[in-house]
């Protein structure tokens, strides 16, 4: 069972399909899978949904894909920095399902947990609740959110071992592993792949049962708002 | 005189109390950090997966892996622990939180906070917002009390779409600084050089006390 | 000649393919272990918190903080990792476990499996039992054809509280292999030694094919 | 906001009443509080409701508290170690709450976590879901079960910083994370107590913001089932 691949093209072989979900890792620019976004985009596959925090930036990130119009609906949570996410969506040329950050993180992680709803107060009382069940549970009300199974995570992590034990860094970390743990296959992308051994078994974020393909960088990881201090 | 954005920081500040984990929104809520006072130790959480935010970088220290959930670049501490996002909501929604101090666009008497829409013109998205209003002990907003063409933004109902309902503890605005109490909002304090009618006259919540 | 524990656990390591990540129950399931073919990476799951569960440990590598859900001693392995119980079963409950081989008090027709109590008399508790024939991949069940009295084990509808319902795969006795199919199971496999006719007479449960 | 405390009972001090809901990490004798349950038995407070995977051995763990006859109920998996536990059970002596072992886990989690209920396989057609809600997702049925809070959660880690980050070893972290983050308080008793700075922020398996009190071993970790092969 080899899970290194040689390059993102390769990873995704055999796994792309017009209209099919994929579920995204990072947070902002943040930890974000940018090779094989970069590859979907070659691919041109097309009608996507996909389930990402946030959208990129115009020319980075999942940004490119709305700019070759092969996504059809975003699972989001902020779009604020992306000026052509808003423009498709406020023209109706984009759908977008507005989910709270937390609901959407715990929706992934539900998905991965064979767990198919869960109950939260947020977004009661606003319009994310509408249309959803509300239950009480000891005199307070909770809506029910569904988990989220995509056909397809893609998420970055720091370093791999061969056998697709993850580690992240520091802010990074964000919404990968309850993406990668959602999709029905994984595919991952890391600065480095290192052998087995390399970790300490207590030290490692996501366990490799979750990872099915692993290619390494190069990563241009582009910082959104360079913010700094005097030294 | 109206406070000004750092002086309503300054204001929010004095919420903290030691030991205190808290999160800070976007906007003036980040320069509340600003104002930790001296010997205090308030841990504050960045909701895309950290406890312990420190400090800006200095251009040196930049790390691309090491965000705010405003995306700017930030540090670490001593203390500092990192997790992933289902984790962080996961203690926001669970209550671990003790405090969020959060921007408006417009907040209600009824403790009714819009900050993440105006529906046709501005989109950013709730964010965290939805989850940290449902979720953390203690929800105190800082805002601007009117708009730019003088309009009160602390209003009897909500005009815009709503971030939670019934979920604002306090309010700190450029003029005043109001608890949300049952039948509206009590004032417990005006700022310096402010006069209390002007503050009614800026205010359309209902006044109580 | 029926197969005694060691050949059923033989048997079963024949379920194993290249690449697996597998959950042993406590028992013959863990013998299991000592049968998977050379040169095949079987990646095994403890459910107290574990993937890459090596062999028991010598006795000066003992160590009471790594254990198995047998709560037997026992080692890491260089590609292990350790995860928390609620992790765990998440892996467990989203499917992520290709396959889980158990020990049954009895089995029925439509595969459901009894394996956690006899009322008024042994109370074990289902552990993770339920949790992992909800949610792996594949449930292959190890067992003894009959009690000690004779009676089958291998039934139309089990006396006992339901582990699951109808979520056994295969069945493996010591007497015999089948599938559980529509209508009943299928018989694949009979063995060295033992009759069809024996295995028939055996089992309660309706043959089928 | 001192969190490091001197002894067990201090730890405890002004924590324990009777009738209360006690959350416990641990898996079998593993991983497990022992000086804190020594000091819940010193202390004698009654009619304790706790959720603990299983419930220690005769003179060990959670048992002792069995023997003393301070547990009114439990929420567990699982009995099979403990003579004493089953014949207090088969007697009415005890109210025992079979819970499946990761619907355990996740119960905790999901009250740690803000969540009142969550929907699952594990149980359905099975008398664990006898008198709970059902409920079809895609065609599938679930049964809902619900998140625990609990008044006090008490856990055993390798090593906490003075800022209460906690780290485990090995499998004995199972239930100690998921029982930390239910309890409206949580006390964690650990083998080494090191300054803050002491752990890299992306190895710390729960944040410290979980954690109210702490105090250091020694620890007898007693090991249930010694098997070994030839060296």
């Amino acid at each position: 069972m080899k899970k290194v691949y040689a390059n993102a093209a390769e990873a995704l072989d055999g796994l792309l399909f017009d209209g099919m979900f994929i579920a995204a890792g990072g947070f902002g620019l943040c930890g974000i899978p940018e090779l094989l976004i970069a590859a979907i985009r070659e691919a041109g596959t097309r009608d996507l949904t996909i389930a990402s925090n946030n959208c990129g930036i115009d020319d980075f990130g999942l940004g490119i894909l709305l700019k070759t119009r092969q996504i059809r609906k975003m699972i989001s949570s902020y779009v604020g920095e992306n000026a052509e996410f808003m423009r498709q969506y406020l023209s109706g040329e984009l759908e977008l399902e507005f989910t709270p950050q937390g609901t959407l993180a715990e929706r992934m992680r539900a998905g991965g947990a064979g767990i198919p709803g869960f109950y939260t107060k947020t977004g009661v009382g606003t319009v994310i609740a509408e249309g959803k069940e509300l239950k009480e549970f000891d005199g307070e009300t909770y809506v029910l959110e569904r988990g989220i199974v995509a056909d397809l995570a893609i998420v970055k992590a720091w370093k791999a071992d061969t056998s697709g034990n993850l580690v992240f860094r520091k802010t990074a970390r964000n919404f990968n592993p309850p993406a990668a743990t959602c999709g029905k296959v994984c595919v991952a992308e890391v600065e480095q792949i290192v052998p087995v051994g390399s970790f300490d078994p207590d030290h490692v974020h996501l366990p490799g049962i979750y990872v099915h393909r692993i290619i390494e960088g190069p990563h241009e990881k582009r910082i959104e708002n360079r913010t700094t201090r005097a030294a | 005189m109206p406070w000004d954005r750092n002086q309503i920081a300054a204001r929010a500040a004095k919420e903290l109390q030691d030991g205190m984990y808290v999160n800070l929104g976007i906007g003036i809520p980040t320069l509340v950090s600003n104002y930790i006072p001296e010997g205090m130790t308030v841990t504050l959480q960045s909701e895309n997966g950290m406890l312990g935010m420190g400090p800006f970088p200095t251009e040196d220290e930049v790390d691309p892996d090491l965000i705010n959930a405003g995306k700017q670049t930030i540090t670490e501490l001593p203390h500092s622990a990192y997790f992933d996002s289902a984790q962080s909501f996961a203690m926001i929604r669970g209550g671990k939180i003790a405090m969020a101090i959060l921007g408006a666009m417009e907040v209600s008497e009824q403790g009714d906070l819009a900050n993440w829409m105006i529906p046709g013109k501005l989109i950013k998205g709730m964010g965290g917002a939805m989850d940290l209003v449902a979720g953390v002990g203690r929800v105190v907003v800082v805002m601007d009390h009117t708009s730019k063409h003088g309009e009160s933004k602390v209003l009897k109902e909500c005009t815009l779409p709503l971030t939670g309902r019934a979920v604002v503890d306090r309010i700190i605005t450029n003029l005043a600084v109001f608890d949300v109490v049952p039948g509206g909002l009590k004032l417990l304090e005006v700022a310096a050089g402010v006069t209390e009618a002007e503050v009614r006259a800026a205010t359309e919540a209902t006044i109580v006390g």
